[in-house]
């Protein structure tokens, strides 16, 4: 279908226009909610798929290697798909085609709200994020994409009209893309960049900034982009009030694929555009980035464990999330810019990880939202105060709520474990480079820990638990197939992502090595090895084994040490008897002495009262 | 202010509502007024400087067609105690509740609300207090038509309603069997996180019913063994307590001797219980260490009191008219010898542990009451006196022989829970020296005096004496079959576990099981409700049909 | 302050060494005067009862049989070892013996039964004079001359509620075989 | 290998009695026994015998005291939610048969009205060596001592039975007792 | 024998676990005037405990499967490790930060379960467990990385003994006296049991399991203990080697019998400590672990 490079906008296009079709035609049935939901499907499916081959072809034969220009009437359009294009596409494919079959039951849920909106908004939102991965400038292109996504995800938070929760989320969170717009622009214009012109063309441009010039530029474009990627103290403006006002697919989407745009563009920014820049100074920036990724990912994190709102806590450790990935971000750029060869593989290391943690935090938190959404479907609450004991009555819903919990908590062997090892040790080996970043190591392992916190609360207390006056009176049943079947396809990719890490940081590595301009490629192998053992580092400082980690291996110790305990535990013939939870006797369980968010690690809320966010 | 002052005040502000007054004994005052000044006269008192210790509800139907109360205050200061008396006809049994102004009477009334039938209106806590959750209300046990083995049927209703939660609250249920507790009773804790809000108290568990169970086997003389196993600990200060109650209602008198004898097992119980509590203070913060090195200095006291009295708790050892054995020569040197290498033990122990500052961490600021809640509050014992209130009844109502002894009240301000440990810690010394003080000052003589007339019948006497855990009080009214006719305890734990929840408040709930334990709960002691009543000429045997009656007519 | 503390607990705590008895193995003396079981000596007691009437726990029963057997039955499970009944025997009849090893798997182990002989005392039916004077002491016997045998009543009815288990034991227990047809 | 492990686990079982304190209403002497058998002095944690919080890790449900009305249905609960296989001691007299209290309107008697229970402790309170001599006899390290005692004041003389036509009186009598 | 080695750590780790737990008990016990247990007691406890019925009081699956993961994580982590200063099989596939995670998961495991027992109390010691285990992770973290750093290397075999020779400095020093002063809440002992807190809480996060669960989860806690003491022998004492393997691990047993004593002498004189003075403590000891990471960032 695509032979070459010169193919793929057009495919793009057709892509583009499945997607114009979907928003036009679903309204239509808008009628019949379930009707619209199948002709949105097909034909968001339809175009996730083409987006998909796009990805995968840009991926792994190379995308184009620079920018075309495309001219839309009177304006110039520059477009470019590189791996790294690609590979946002993927991922941007995956959780698309995910939500939208998970909508079309979802939204059944709230017949007071019309769905014709909704269906309408959906495909130009996911236009706009597709649109802006490939656009290859920061004015025209940037623009007409920026504010198609904008536009479409602000009716989208606003779908639930008559809150004015919601619609105040909505209103805020237009005024701040608008503000992060305005920002870009300013950047790209601050760089001398002119309307239509590349991002090649404005690295040209800019070539000879320096000083404040640089900072005015990059600051700009940091503040831009951070705003949308959420970093702190950014995304704590809009992100908890919008993710939570969204529908949950659409929640799953902005979690997933759209604050991912932000990273997008910093890496767009911080790799592609730099180094053309003479007065940039990767080092001073990579620190820069990393302590704000290290600030987010901490204080994101800490808010997180203080919700007691299953989405609000979702959003927060969101927050969290994208700080993993801008530490990598800002660790790989400074490392990039050591003078010492040995600390300089760690760069490529740093960068895969954070790019593979992008696509696992797409999968499980995609996955999370989704499973929000199942309890707001199932129980008509998302107040983790209200629910409980849903183990038994939502046991599929529970297993893969269960396995993205544990992966996005980092618990070897899954996924989130996979990337945050590679991200947490290549800044512990990046120690001679900078004390600092060892500390910034050391605080994202502690965050680890935070964030288990947070998912054994959100777990514990959604699905095991105790049953709560909500979910005992209420007829609570399991979620229908076709929103099980997409949270499948998730868990089954994230189970995927854990236990074959490598396969991934292949794909990543890959995409890296087909983006024209990347100034690490051919450098993400050096002491990187990622194989069906596992991943290793090594020869960094001339030792040789300096971490390794290997899923497949933990797997089968830890599947071998769980059959010796259930062995041991079996083995005297000891029965099993089913009895009431033991209350000391008076009291039986009941809806006052269950326990709720209010006392759960009531010491660390306190002693991290400072971090706000309650 | 004396007692001829406070009657002449009573009577100048209530003029005729005073019907009467009279005085058993020297610092004993009973004031009988009409029930409608009731409150008043409590307020009346408390301003005065009262001390509220108890009330006491009797069904005197069969004498005097009306249910009686007393309210007993005590004027630490003045050393006198007051009751003032009212009766309520049997047709409407209710009397003006004085708990709003005055906190600490809240279960006095709920008491005898439960067992009597007693109506008090204006309580703010108008619950269940003392029979069990399925207990048929109308069928009131402590009434004298009521035989004391009737098992009602259960009623169908039986959950007990916990007070409202405080916003943003769940409950921790502790008890009835709970490592904190050694007793049932359950505690429903109103956390916020981890910061106590409130505390609701389901106790009574442990009530046994003593009185019912008098009304037609035990004598006088057996009420002291029985006394003796209200509690555990501090079983003598019961048994003597109640003798010195029969002994001032009769108006006998004993041999000195005796009263010696029965200072050193009262000082001797002091000094088992306080090791005890202190070992067990140390067990609730986690400090096992503590707590075996306090009991095995305190196991001495124990093997001690079992060659003296026979029992390991110097059970059995008083009775009516003094004590059943003496204290030989031999017995008092092994005494003494046992006191030495006692004080030595507990100033090494004292030493080891007064200064340590991980325990200071655990128990400095923890539990504080400021000083005038705790008057409010009629805090007891080492509680208040940990609290900077110095109450001592040994000092204030000087019985058996504690006028000819001298010793120091230790008192501490510091308002927590540590106060009323070092409290304990000293008064370990202050025990060790009254004992020895009694051994030497004691004269010879019987230990059991003699006495061949029978006892006269309806005379009020009132013990108060110190028990461990602060004043324990006995009301007796002498009855005419050789037992009384009604018998009263009040426990100290009773009005100190009233405070509990004001203690708790906003402490964390790591803290529960210390700020409890400060005050050495003993639920035993405080369920017991151990009144004797004479037995009834007109018990009658309950039909089954007159008992679901009964448990229909209530509500 | 903390460490000088925990120098002087170490210190607290290896002065006294391991103190552990070594019971079972070895048996510390009890006190001569300590109050363990009850013992009756059956050669001294007259039946008179003040023992049963004077239980705080009530855990002495005395029944009749017939004119010639009184039973006296004491169910040490309910026992206080107050030593009251040893107090008031006229007879001296009990002695609180220091035995205290009781625990058995069976409420009937503690039981003891007398099985007494009455006879008709032919003078003037009054018995003996109690030697404590304290009038709330008193025994108020009723004589031990039980000759009403046509009515069955139970003479002490001091419990309504003795437990059967006891009474099976005693039911168990060897009799005369009877002789004779 | 199942089997010898069950068999070791059983064999475990009497050397390593975790004990449940219950008090069902006691007066806090035997309470305060139970506790003083892990001191110093007698220390029971030398057979392997230590206090436990939750009915849910106990095999011993020490019981003391008589079972209160409020408490019956409370300690039935907690015998429940133990694991078997399982133990009941009934420390002190209250306990092993009501205690002074045994018949009153608000105890239900003995702890054997509430649980099966399988050795009895008596004593007011019983000394800690009681205690630790109950335990013994559970793990067979001592004979048992106490046992019905019966005394006869003579052996009655068989004609006065017979003269009175007392055999049979007797017979009806002790069946009215029983009753 | 390189392929043997993990059986052995393991075989020692279940053999040896009850053995350090009886020491400790005993040493309590001497400390409070009394003889104590036999030695071989928790060897039985746990026997005993297998043979029991199994109480099940949720009827769900987190319930059951939490024991088995706790012990599997821990016995994982005794697996991997390099037992007797050698490195085995394994060391080469694994490094410092996946035996962080997986202790972590080992007590990730127990919260799972504690919130799937219901139970009030379960859940207050839960939520204390995981607080303990936020605040100390990172002091355990940063004994790893401590080596780590100064040798450019996470892998076991090589960051474990990292103060090994020369490179024994002021941070090394630092950072074992923060491990001494976390020792105790690393194994959850006095004062730092807070989660257990048997008077108040009546064993916390495990008050609703018993028989063969119970016995797992009260393994796996032997385990992590031992796994502690060892890890304090390895990091900070790796001069008591020989070179000679068995020699080495009699030496290390010999020492960690030495570390059992130091826990067993602190936990018995001290009361437990509230949480909320626990944080405040374990943030003094992180930002002291923190100052010796950058020392030995700076080559002290």
């Amino acid at each position: 279908m695509f032979s070459s490079a010169q193919s793929l906008p057009p495919a793009l296009f057709a892509a583009f226009g499945l997607l114009v079709l979907a928003a036009l035609a679903a309204p239509i049935f808008a009628r019949n909610r379930r009707a619209a939901g199948i002709v949105h499907l097909v034909l968001t499916a339809a175009a996730a798929a083409v987006l998909l081959l796009i990805g995968f072809k840009a991926v792994f034969q190379g995308g184009m290697s620079e920018a075309q220009n495309i001219v839309l009437g009177p304006l110039t359009v520059p477009f470019l798909l590189d791996g790294l294009s690609g590979l946002f596409l993927i991922v941007l494919s995956f959780v698309v085609a995910s939500s939208a079959l998970y909508a079309v039951r979802y939204m059944d849920h709230d017949p007071e709200y019309g769905v014709g909106g909704f269906y309408a908004a959906f495909p130009l939102f996911v236009l706009g994020m597709a649109a802006l991965l490939v656009v290859d400038d920061l004015s025209t292109g940037f623009t007409i994409a920026w504010q198609v996504m904008t536009v479409a995800s602000f009716f989208l938070i606003r779908y639930e009209k008559r809150s004015a929760a919601g619609v105040r989320a909505a209103s805020k969170y237009l005024v701040l893309m608008e503000a992060a717009w305005l920002l870009v622009l300013a950047g790209g214009a601050a760089a001398g960049g002119g309307v239509g012109d590349s991002l090649h063309e404005i690295g040209l441009k800019a070539e000879g900034l320096s000083g404040g010039g640089v900072l005015l530029v990059f600051g700009l474009l940091l503040l831009g982009f951070g705003l949308k990627a959420g970093v702190f103290p950014l995304g704590q403006l809009w992100m908890p009030d919008a993710y939570t006002a969204a529908p949950s697919p659409i929640s799953a989407l902005f979690s997933g694929v759209m604050c991912k745009a932000g990273i997008f563009g910093l890496i767009r920014v911080f790799f592609f555009l730099s180094p053309a820049v003479a007065g940039f100074d990767p080092r001073l920036w990579g620190a820069v980035l990393s302590t704000i990724g290290t600030l987010t990912l901490f204080i994101g994190t800490l808010q997180s464990v203080k919700q007691s709102d299953a989405k609000r806590l979702l959003a927060y450790s969101s927050i969290g999330q994208v700080g993993y990935i801008v530490l990598a971000l800002g660790v790989a750029l400074w490392t990039a810019g050591a003078s010492d060869p040995a600390v300089r593989a760690l760069a490529g290391v740093a960068m895969l990880g954070g790019l593979f943690h992008v696509l696992n935090h797409a999968a499980f938190k995609g996955l999370l939202f989704l499973s929000s959404g199942s309890l707001l479907y199932a129980t008509g609450t998302k107040d983790l105060n209200k629910l409980g004991g849903l183990v038994k009555l939502m046991p599929v819903s529970a297993a893969v709520a269960a396995v993205a919990s544990i992966s996005i908590a980092g618990m070897p062997p899954t996924s989130g474990f996979a990337s945050k090892w590679t991200i947490i040790s290549a800044s512990l080996l990046s120690g001679p480079a900078s004390p600092v970043i060892v500390l910034f190591g050391i605080v994202a392992l502690f965050t680890s820990a935070v964030t288990l916190a947070c998912y054994v609360k959100f777990f514990g207390l959604s699905f095991t638990s105790s049953r709560s006056a909500v979910t005992s009176v209420k007829p609570v049943r399991e979620v229908p197939l076709s929103m099980l079947v997409p949270k499948i396809i998730l868990g089954s990719v994230i189970v995927l992502q854990g236990l074959l890490p490598f396969q991934f940081i292949g794909l990543v590595r890959s995409a890296l090595n087909h983006s024209a301009g990347f100034p690490l490629a051919g450098g993400l192998e050096t002491g990187f090895e990622a194989s069906l053992a596992g991943l290793r580092i090594k020869d960094v400082y001339g030792v040789s084994l300096n971490a390794a980690a290997a899923p497949l291996i933990v797997l089968s110790l830890l599947v071998i040490a769980f059959f010796i305990a259930a062995f041991l535990r079996g083995s005297a013939g000891a029965k099993e008897r089913t009895v009431p939870t033991w209350l000391c006797g008076y009291q039986q369980l009941d809806e006052k002495n269950r326990y709720v968010d209010r006392g759960m690690f009531a010491a660390l809320k306190d002693f991290f009262r400072w971090t706000g966010g309650r | 202010m004396s007692t001829n002052r406070i009657i002449s005040s009573l009577r100048a502000e209530f003029g005729e509502a005073v019907r009467g007054s009279s005085s058993p004994a020297a610092g004993r005052l009973l004031v009988d007024l009409d029930r409608s000044r009731l409150r008043e006269a409590a307020r009346f008192l408390i301003n005065r400087g009262g001390r509220y210790q108890v009330g006491v509800g009797a069904d005197e139907r069969d004498r005097t067609q009306t249910f009686g109360l007393i309210h007993f205050f005590a004027f630490d200061r003045e050393r006198f105690s007051i009751g003032l008396r009212t009766a309520a006809p049997a047709s409407d049994p209710t009397f003006d509740s004085i708990t709003p102004d005055i906190p600490s009477a809240g279960w006095t009334e709920r008491e005898f609300r439960d067992l009597l039938g007693m109506r008090f209106p204006g309580h703010p806590k108008p619950k269940k207090l003392i029979t069990a959750d399925d207990w048929p209300d109308g069928i009131y046990p402590l009434r004298k038509d009521v035989p004391y083995n009737l098992v009602p049927p259960s009623t169908a209703d039986v959950a007990y309603q916990l007070d409202e939660a405080p916003p943003g609250t769940t409950i921790v249920p502790v008890g009835p069997f709970h490592a904190t507790l050694h007793e049932p009773a359950h505690f429903a804790v109103y956390v916020d996180g981890e910061t106590i809000k409130h505390c609701d108290y389901r106790g009574f568990m442990a009530h046994r019913g003593i009185e019912k169970l008098c009304q037609t086997q035990v004598s006088y003389n057996e009420v002291p063994f029985i006394a003796e196993r209200i509690c555990g600990i501090c079983g003598s200060v019961h048994s003597v307590a109640y003798c010195q109650a029969v002994e001032m209602a009769a108006g006998l008198s004993i041999s000195r001797r005796a009263e010696f004898i029965r200072v050193v097992c009262l000082e001797l119980e002091r000094l088992h219980s306080h090791l005890l509590l202190i070992g067990v203070a140390g067990h609730l913060i986690g400090f096992d260490t503590v707590f075996m090195h306090a009991w095995r200095i305190r196991e001495q006291v124990m093997w001690l009191s079992e060659k003296m009295t026979g029992n390991r708790k110097t059970y059995g050892m008083v009775v009516i008219g003094g004590v059943r054995r003496d204290i030989t020569p031999e017995m008092k040197d092994e005494i003494f010898a046992v006191l030495k290498n006692l004080e030595a033990e507990i100033a090494s122990f004292h030493k080891a542990v007064a200064g340590d500052s991980s325990i200071h961490g655990r128990t400095k600021g923890v539990g504080k009451v400021p000083t005038e809640e705790v008057v409010l509050w009629s805090l007891l014992g080492p509680v208040a006196r940990g609290r900077g209130v110095d109450i001592d009844a040994r000092r204030d109502f000087p019985y058996a022989a504690y006028d000819e002894i001298a010793f120091d009240v230790p008192v501490t301000t510091d308002g927590d829970v540590w106060g009323t440990i070092v409290v304990r810690l000293l008064e370990l010394f202050e025990s060790i020296k009254i004992i020895r003080q009694a051994l030497d000052k004691m004269p010879s003589g019987p230990v059991l005096t003699e006495y061949g007339e029978a006892l006269p019948a309806f005379r009020t006497g009132w013990s108060i004496v110190e028990a461990p855990r602060g004043e324990s009080f006995h009301y007796v009214l002498t009855g005419e079959e050789n037992r009384p006719e009604r018998w009263r305890v009040r426990a100290p734990t009773y009005t100190n576990l009233q405070g509990i929840p004001r203690m708790l408040r906003d402490n964390q709930f790591a803290d529960f099981p210390i700020i409890l334990g400060s005050i050495d709960p003993c639920f035993s002691c405080t369920d017991r409700v151990a009144v004797v009543d004479r037995r009834s000429g007109r018990k009658r045997v309950w039909t089954k049909s007159e008992m679901d009656r009964l448990s229909r007519s209530r509500s | 302050m903390w460490l000088t503390s925990k120098f002087k607990q170490i210190v607290l705590a290896l002065k006294p060494g391991t103190v552990t008895l070594k019971y079972p193995f070895e048996t510390r003396p009890v006190p001569k005067d300590f109050r363990g079981r009850p013992v009756w000596d059956h050669t001294k007691c007259i039946g008179c009862g003040g023992c049963a009437n004077h239980c705080p726990a009530r855990t002495i029963l005395l029944r009749d049989l017939c004119q010639e057997v009184r039973v006296l039955i004491y169910d040490g499970a309910k026992c206080t070892y107050c030593g009251r009944c040893a107090e008031l025997c006229p007879e001296k009849a009990i002695v609180m013996s220091p035995e205290f090893e009781l625990a058995a798997p069976r409420r009937e182990d503690f039981s003891q039964t007398l099985e007494l002989f009455m006879l008709t005392c032919n003078r003037c039916g009054r018995c003996f004079d109690m030697e404590i004077k304290n009038a709330i002491d008193k025994l108020d016997l009723r004589g031990y001359r039980y000759d009403n045998i046509e009515t069955r009543t139970v003479l002490r009815r001091t419990t309504d509620r003795m437990e059967p288990a006891v009474l099976d034991e005693t039911e168990a227990a060897r009799r005369p075989e009877r002789i004779g047809g | 290998m199942p089997g010898i492990l069950a068999k070791a686990a059983a064999k475990a079982f009497p050397k390593s009695l975790w004990l449940y304190h219950c008090n069902s209403g006691a007066c806090n002497g035997c309470d305060i026994e139970i506790l003083n058998v892990l001191t110093p002095y007698y220390d029971v944690e030398r057979f392997g015998l230590k206090l436990v919080g939750s009915p849910r890790h106990a095999d011993v449900m020490l019981l003391s005291g008589a079972v209160t009305r409020p408490t019956l249905p409370l300690v039935k609960r907690a015998y429940e939610a133990m694991p078997a296989p399982k133990l009941v001691f009934g420390i002190g007299s209250c306990a092993a048969g009501g205690g002074c209290w045994f018949d009153t309107y608000n105890v239900a008697g003995g702890g054997a009205t509430a649980v099966p229970v399988d050795y009895l402790i008596p004593g007011c309170p019983p000394r800690p060596e009681a205690i630790i001599y109950g335990v013994a006899l559970a793990l067979g390290l001592v004979p048992q001592k106490a046992a019905p005692v019966e005394l006869k004041q003579v052996e009655f003389p068989i004609d006065a039975y017979l003269r009175n036509k007392a055999w049979e009186e007797r017979n009806v009598i002790y069946k009215l007792i029983k009753d | 024998m390189r392929f043997l080695a993990p059986l052995v750590n393991v075989a020692i780790f279940l053999a040896l676990a009850p053995l350090f737990e009886g020491v400790l008990r005993k040493l309590t016990a001497k400390i409070q005037s009394r003889q104590g247990p036999p030695l071989h007691q928790p060897y039985l406890d746990l026997l005993k405990l297998l043979g029991k019925e199994r109480l099940d009081s949720a009827g769900t699956w987190p319930f059951r499967f939490a024991p088995l993961l706790a012990f599997a994580a821990i016995l994982a982590v005794a697996a991997v490790i390099p037992f007797g200063g050698r490195a085995n099989i394994l060391a080469g596939r694994m490094d410092v930060i996946l035996v962080i995670y997986l202790l972590t998961l080992g007590g990730a495991s127990v919260l799972f379960g504690a919130l799937a027992g219901r139970n009030a109390f379960g859940l207050i010691g839960a939520s204390r467990e995981m607080v303990t285990m936020i605040m100390v992770e990172p002091i355990l973290a940063m004994t790893l990385i401590l080596g780590a750093v100064k040798l450019g290397s996470l892998s076991l075999a090589a960051a474990v003994p990292s103060a090994a020779g020369a490179s024994y400095g002021i941070s090394n020093a630092l950072m074992l006296l923060v491990y001494l002063l976390a020792l105790q809440a690393f194994v959850a002992r006095q004062p730092f049991d807070i989660a257990e807190a048997e008077v108040e809480l009546l064993e916390g996060p495990f008050i609703e399991y018993s028989g063969g669960n119970y016995a797992l989860f009260k393994y796996a806690m032997m385990l992590k203990q031992m796994f502690y003491a060892w890890l304090f022998v390895s990091v900070f004492l790796p001069f008591l080697r020989t070179g000679v393997y068995p020699l080495d691990l009699l030496i290390q047993l010999l020492a960690m019998f030495v570390v059992f004593l130091l826990i067993g002498l602190v936990g018995s004189t001290n009361p437990r400590m509230r949480i909320d003075q626990a944080v405040r403590y374990y943030a003094v000891l992180i930002a002291a672990a923190l100052a010796a990471v950058g020392l030995g960032v700076w080559g002290h």
